[in-house]
């Protein structure tokens, strides 16, 4: 997964690569979005971006996000790449009919004449103490809105080919980006990125034989570390790694609950209509005879993103995981 | 720091100003909409222009017609007629180049046939066979929006497109009165005006957002006024007056293929007909307010000018009448005939690959056509459930 | 379900009465929304109210949805009662913001101190021949965010019961009201309409042993005259009307699921992120050991609403529904 | 209809007026932003109001300092400082009688405090231990709005159910130059000019949205000239000056309260801190600005004017530092507590009353949070998963 000669690089320094890479390759992608210019973004994922290529390759605009997202729906019509950064999660919303009617349909209304090859960069999540507002999983909405990808990476080397991957789609991408991982770091050598995989591949990130932990995103470190602990209990725990929630690898997954017979879902969006919902009853549908216990979700609780001093309670944690793996039925086997 | 070290050391100036302040005199409009008909002006209107306009007008209130009717044998699901909007409908579409790109609202399907694209394509959305029926890259003409406003941003990020890559093209955007209070009509004209985008706003105030007239829209002195706020010059034009709008209209798409920016539009008008053919506008208007925009109906104008010039005689008008009539009867002719459907398709232009989902969901509805058709075909199987598997 | 002395009513109907009732008995309640005053609606619904309790009390508002719901967000801060008409599901999407950020929170940033007593009427869903933008099926975006009620009717009492509990109700409420069922009729008496039921509850609207059809709003007739069909095959289904999205009524659902031991989810909404995935997983964690069988999904396909032309293909049918019906592996049973 | 019949039928007059037309020139701002120190207006300001100023400004300047010191101490998670803005924050909080409403947006705490709310429960949302910390019943002080331009329709809103209850209420809302942008901005001021409804909206226009100056956001005149595509007043005014902005939101808060309909003031400004103290602010713009600007500091500026007039001596400016110090010092003491918290309330504000489903999750996290305190005074069990049932 990760190159060899490597040395430590933050995810956020593999998005900025990933960008400048992109822009360096095809003057036909554009970046665009509050602050990515002179700032270089207030996560500073498009740091030195404008000073490299010009202020109308990473253009600032004015603050207004469906004007954003609709002007880059003008200039993929005309045949630009244009890559969007949203500021945060919840200002994406203002954007959301631009989204749901324009981005998502363009081809489908159009009978595949004018596709919109456009990535909308949104970083996404809690974990960072952020004020209300700053910290939502949208991935839900996005879900639910056929004619978008829409991906998330969990590892440095990931982030890198995703983003690359997303601005060399012929369709609207969706990367959401998990800020608290932004300054994860992992060995991965800038100086010679990991090849573009293309989208909609999960990934197993650590085999096991008990039961299969199916998560994505910011969720995945944590899912790697509960699946340590669960050692000392006994339990040999998978962990797969989503990656692409549209579309959705339904062969990885399936053959690992096949495998194991027993699923946890975890990601740190609301529990009810959030993403597990899909996931378990698709693998259900698809496993049922394989499955010793029903696929259990375990997942941020119904409610709007707690205030930064509660919310450790609310993401999904290693205790809460565990939890949920104890509950899965174990006296059926013996 | 106390009182007495401040003394002195601050003067009451004025406070920095932001950016050099422009004049607002010359982006307001005028106080009367600009005019030809009637005026000094109209001598010096091009015979040639009118005599194109007037075609386009008349084949235009006759495809207004002829869609009406459509709807009303059931071939068109709905149809909002442009019918006393003509003269706005076709000066967007002949003021462009071939090279620049409209951006129509949902009821402009007649300035996308003004500007070349066959009606029947132009109908597909409304007589319900897909969304839209033509190639927008062929005569350079967006999707007719639906959801209103949006497409304005779309015109903006196209023309910007455009300019960075060094290509002259400029792009006209149409949208109502009522589009106006939409936020993205201020979110487009401001990144218009930030970007210097080579962009045409045309208002077409018709009086109605369906049933809302526009003092319940705006109180506003005009729509044409909101141009200020954004720094570009508004304008203001009898929307009847084919010559005035097509001169309005060219002005500014010359300002703007020049570099000098957008331009905001308004021209005021009457939507003749109800909203749609669904719409009953006696609920809300009365028919004398109707009467007296009937009488300044744009193609009566316009025909009353080219005869006051000695421009239009009654065999040019013979002419211009059989042209219509003929583009109504191949237009009734080919919406007559029922249009080939394909469920498949719906699976093919959702994304460049379809997802493994949507080949499977594909693989299903083609085992439901089958199964259909068997049981139609079948002999006598007569059961709902024909398709499953007990 | 219906009153004794009925004479038949339209759904539309039963939804205009509501609203008049409520403004009748409070005067905090207010009307608002595009051409909802003199025109009555596009859909007529608020036919008579402008004329009857003012301008004021009706409002027909300027053409912005955002500003549409972000002043009654005002107006419910002062304490008014605002019932907000959208004029087509994805209509209300230029108000996503205020929804998300607004609406669904204020509440709870406030610590109760500040509710939002909001009703936001959409009529959704397809099967009216509508065009693009008119036919969404939006409940997966509104179910994903805490804070709001989810309700749909799909009776003519329950539109009169919902609308009027969802006034009545403290917490904003989004009413979905069912396009295709306005002129539906049904046995009901407007003046003598039903009592006001507590939102929340799903209702059995038709009893039956071999399978549960899970369903809502557009969709309960179809799954009504599914179970008809059923019959010749042997099948007695029956039929669950969730009427509330959120909260959800597990109790019913489940009750009935484990009697059946089978269910399938049928809804018009697109399947894939779709409400179908949560209640499949729900009932699936919730009676893993009386499933004969997988709870299986039945929706509309992952695509962009279709053209008028082509969109009985897409919205779930009886012959679709019996498909699944005859796939909950009945041999298991002998 | 041939055209023999058509003609002398029409009259080429203008089209019929969509609404009365207002006249646009009242509406326009001035060229120069109003002030009132270094005028000739200066000797007529009232110099009570004048002094009451001056103690809030210091006060508020000692606010800013103290909570972006809390910052650093850990205390706060992030602080948007107005320092360089206390004249538009106090102005905006001293010009509301009691029974109106604020509408803060997220830098302007120091409002919400001017206006009478705890600085503790004022900070509640940037320390972090709930949302909004105060009431907003209790003072009429809309929650701090992060999502920008969002408060302004439902500062409209509010204000226009007062009115309608027949209440004599004004909302004042608040807005950065960035926030202009927005769509809801727009929408609401359309709403407001519409409704007549009594709002006051404020533009502090600090020259940055974070590092995007003004020249990347609008191309207009002025933020204020916007107002005429709304058909209500703009009006520019030296936001530095803490007499002139006062008057000018007293004029246009007598002018909504007589039934006059909204205003929109632009206080022209500057930010002198960074975005937050998350900001790295050289990184878009030179000390020389900053520099300009703190030559034409609010604070001095009144300060000087004060002593011009002989109203501030020496002990007077050392009572109004006492008690700015003594508030600061307050502050101190109690945000350096740490707050109490009850996980419990996660569940207790999302409805009216907690869902099955949220009284589930309730029970979950209080068996976790069970099994935790257990397993910490639990005799060295050790394991992370102290709560799994195995
Ligand atoms: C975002 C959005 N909201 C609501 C509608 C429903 N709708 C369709 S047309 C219309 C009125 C449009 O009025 P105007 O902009 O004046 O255009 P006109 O119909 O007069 O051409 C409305 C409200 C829509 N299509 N899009
Ligand atoms: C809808 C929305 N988009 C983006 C942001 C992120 N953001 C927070 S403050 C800010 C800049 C605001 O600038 P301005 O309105 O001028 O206010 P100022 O910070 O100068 O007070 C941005 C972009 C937000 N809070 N809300
Ligand atoms: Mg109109
Ligand atoms: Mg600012």
């Amino acid at each position: 997964m990760t190159t060899v000669a490597a040395k430590p690089a933050t995810m956020a320094q593999a998005l900025t690569r990933a960008l400048r890479d992109a822009m360096a390759e095809d003057p036909s992608v554009h970046v665009m979005g509050e602050d990515v210019g002179t700032l270089g973004g207030v996560f500073r994922i498009t740091d030195g971006l404008a000073e490299e290529f010009g202020d109308d390759r990473c253009t600032d605009t004015p603050l207004a996000e469906a004007g954003i997202l609709g002007t880059a729906v003008g200039m993929a019509m005309y045949g630009l790449r244009p890559v969007v950064e949203m500021q945060f999660d919840a200002f994406a919303y203002p954007a959301f009919e631009q989204l749901a009617s324009h981005v998502a349909k363009m081809r489908n209304r159009t009978r595949g004449r004018m596709p919109l090859p456009l990535t909308l960069r949104i970083p996404y999540g809690g974990g960072i103490g952020g004020v209300e507002h700053h910290s939502d999983s949208s991935e839900a909405y996005y879900m639910a809105t056929p004619g978008l990808h829409v991906v998330t990476p969990a590892t440095v080397p990931d982030a890198y080919g995703l983003l690359r991957a997303a601005i060399a789609s012929d369709d609207p991408v969706v990367l959401l980006e998990p800020k608290r991982l932004y300054w994860s770091k992992d060995s991965w050598d800038p100086e010679r990125p990991t090849a573009v995989e293309p989208l909609g591949r999960a990934v197993v990130r650590r085999s096991g034989r008990s039961a299969t932990l199916i998560t994505y995103g910011p969720s995945v470190p944590v899912c790697m570390e509960a699946a340590e602990a669960a050692r000392v209990e006994g339990w040999d725990l998978e962990v797969v790694d989503l990656r692409s929630l549209v579309p959705f690898d339904d062969e990885t997954v399936c053959a690992s609950v096949r495998r194991t017979g027993r699923a946890v879902v975890v990601h740190e969006s609301g529990g009810f209509g959030g993403p597990g919902g899909e996931i378990a009853a698709r693998v259900t549908e698809r496993c049922f005879h394989h499955l010793e216990a029903p696929v259990l979700r375990v997942a941020g609780f119904d409610l709007p993103y707690p205030p930064p001093m509660l919310e450790r309670h609310h993401l999904p944690g290693v205790d809460r995981i565990l939890d949920a793996v104890g509950r899965l039925q174990w006296e059926a086997e013996s | 720091m106390t009182v007495l070290e401040q003394r002195g050391a601050y003067r009451p100036t004025p406070p920095p100003a932001w950016q050099p302040r422009t004049d607002p005199a010359p982006l307001l409009p005028d106080a009367e909409p600009y005019r030809v008909f009637g005026t000094e002006r109209a001598d010096a209107a091009d015979p040639e222009l009118l005599r194109r306009l007037y075609a386009e007008l008349v084949k235009g209130r006759r495809y207004n017609a002829q869609a009406t009717a459509l709807t009303k044998q059931g071939r068109l699901a709905v149809y909002p007629s442009s019918t006393g909007q003509e003269a706005c409908e076709v000066a967007a579409a002949l003021v462009l180049e071939e090279r620049d790109w409209l951006f129509p609202s949902y009821r402009d399907t007649l300035a996308v046939v003004a500007r070349g694209v066959d009606p029947v394509e132009t109908l597909t959305l409304l007589r319900g066979d897909w969304h839209t029926g033509y190639d927008p890259h062929e005569h350079r003409v967006a999707p007719l929006s639906t959801p209103l406003a949006t497409q304005l941003p779309h015109a903006v990020g196209l023309a910007h497109a455009a300019r960075l890559k060094g290509d002259d093209v400029v792009a006209l955007a149409m949208v109502g009165d009522g589009g106006t209070s939409e936020g993205d009509f201020h979110e487009a004209l401001n990144f218009a005006a930030v970007w210097r985008a080579p962009v045409v706003f045309l208002v077409q105030n018709n009086g109605f957002a369906i049933s809302v007239p526009l003092a319940k829209q705006t109180a506003a002195p005009s729509l044409a006024h909101k141009a200020v706020g954004y720094g570009m010059p508004g304008r203001l034009v009898d929307g009847n007056d084919a010559a005035a709008v097509h001169e309005v209209l060219a002005d500014a798409v010359r300002h703007a293929r020049a570099g000098g920016g957008p331009t905001l539009v308004e021209a005021i008008t009457y939507r003749v007909e109800a909203h749609t053919n669904a719409d009953d506008a006696t609920r809300y208007r009365g028919d004398a307010e109707v009467e007296t925009w009937k009488g300044h109906d744009p193609v009566a104008l316009l025909e009353r000018e080219l005869t006051r010039r000695g421009l239009l005689d009654d065999d040019r008008a013979a002419a211009v009448r059989r042209d219509a009539e003929a583009m109504a009867a191949d237009l009734r002719a080919r919406m007559n005939r029922d249009p080939v459907l394909d469920p498949m398709d719906l699976f093919d232009h959702v994304y460049a690959e379809p997802t493994p989902q949507l080949l499977e969901q594909r693989e299903q509805l083609r085992a439901e056509l089958a199964a259909e058709a068997e049981s139609v075909a079948g002999p006598g199987t007569g059961s709902e459930a024909g398709g499953t598997q007990r």
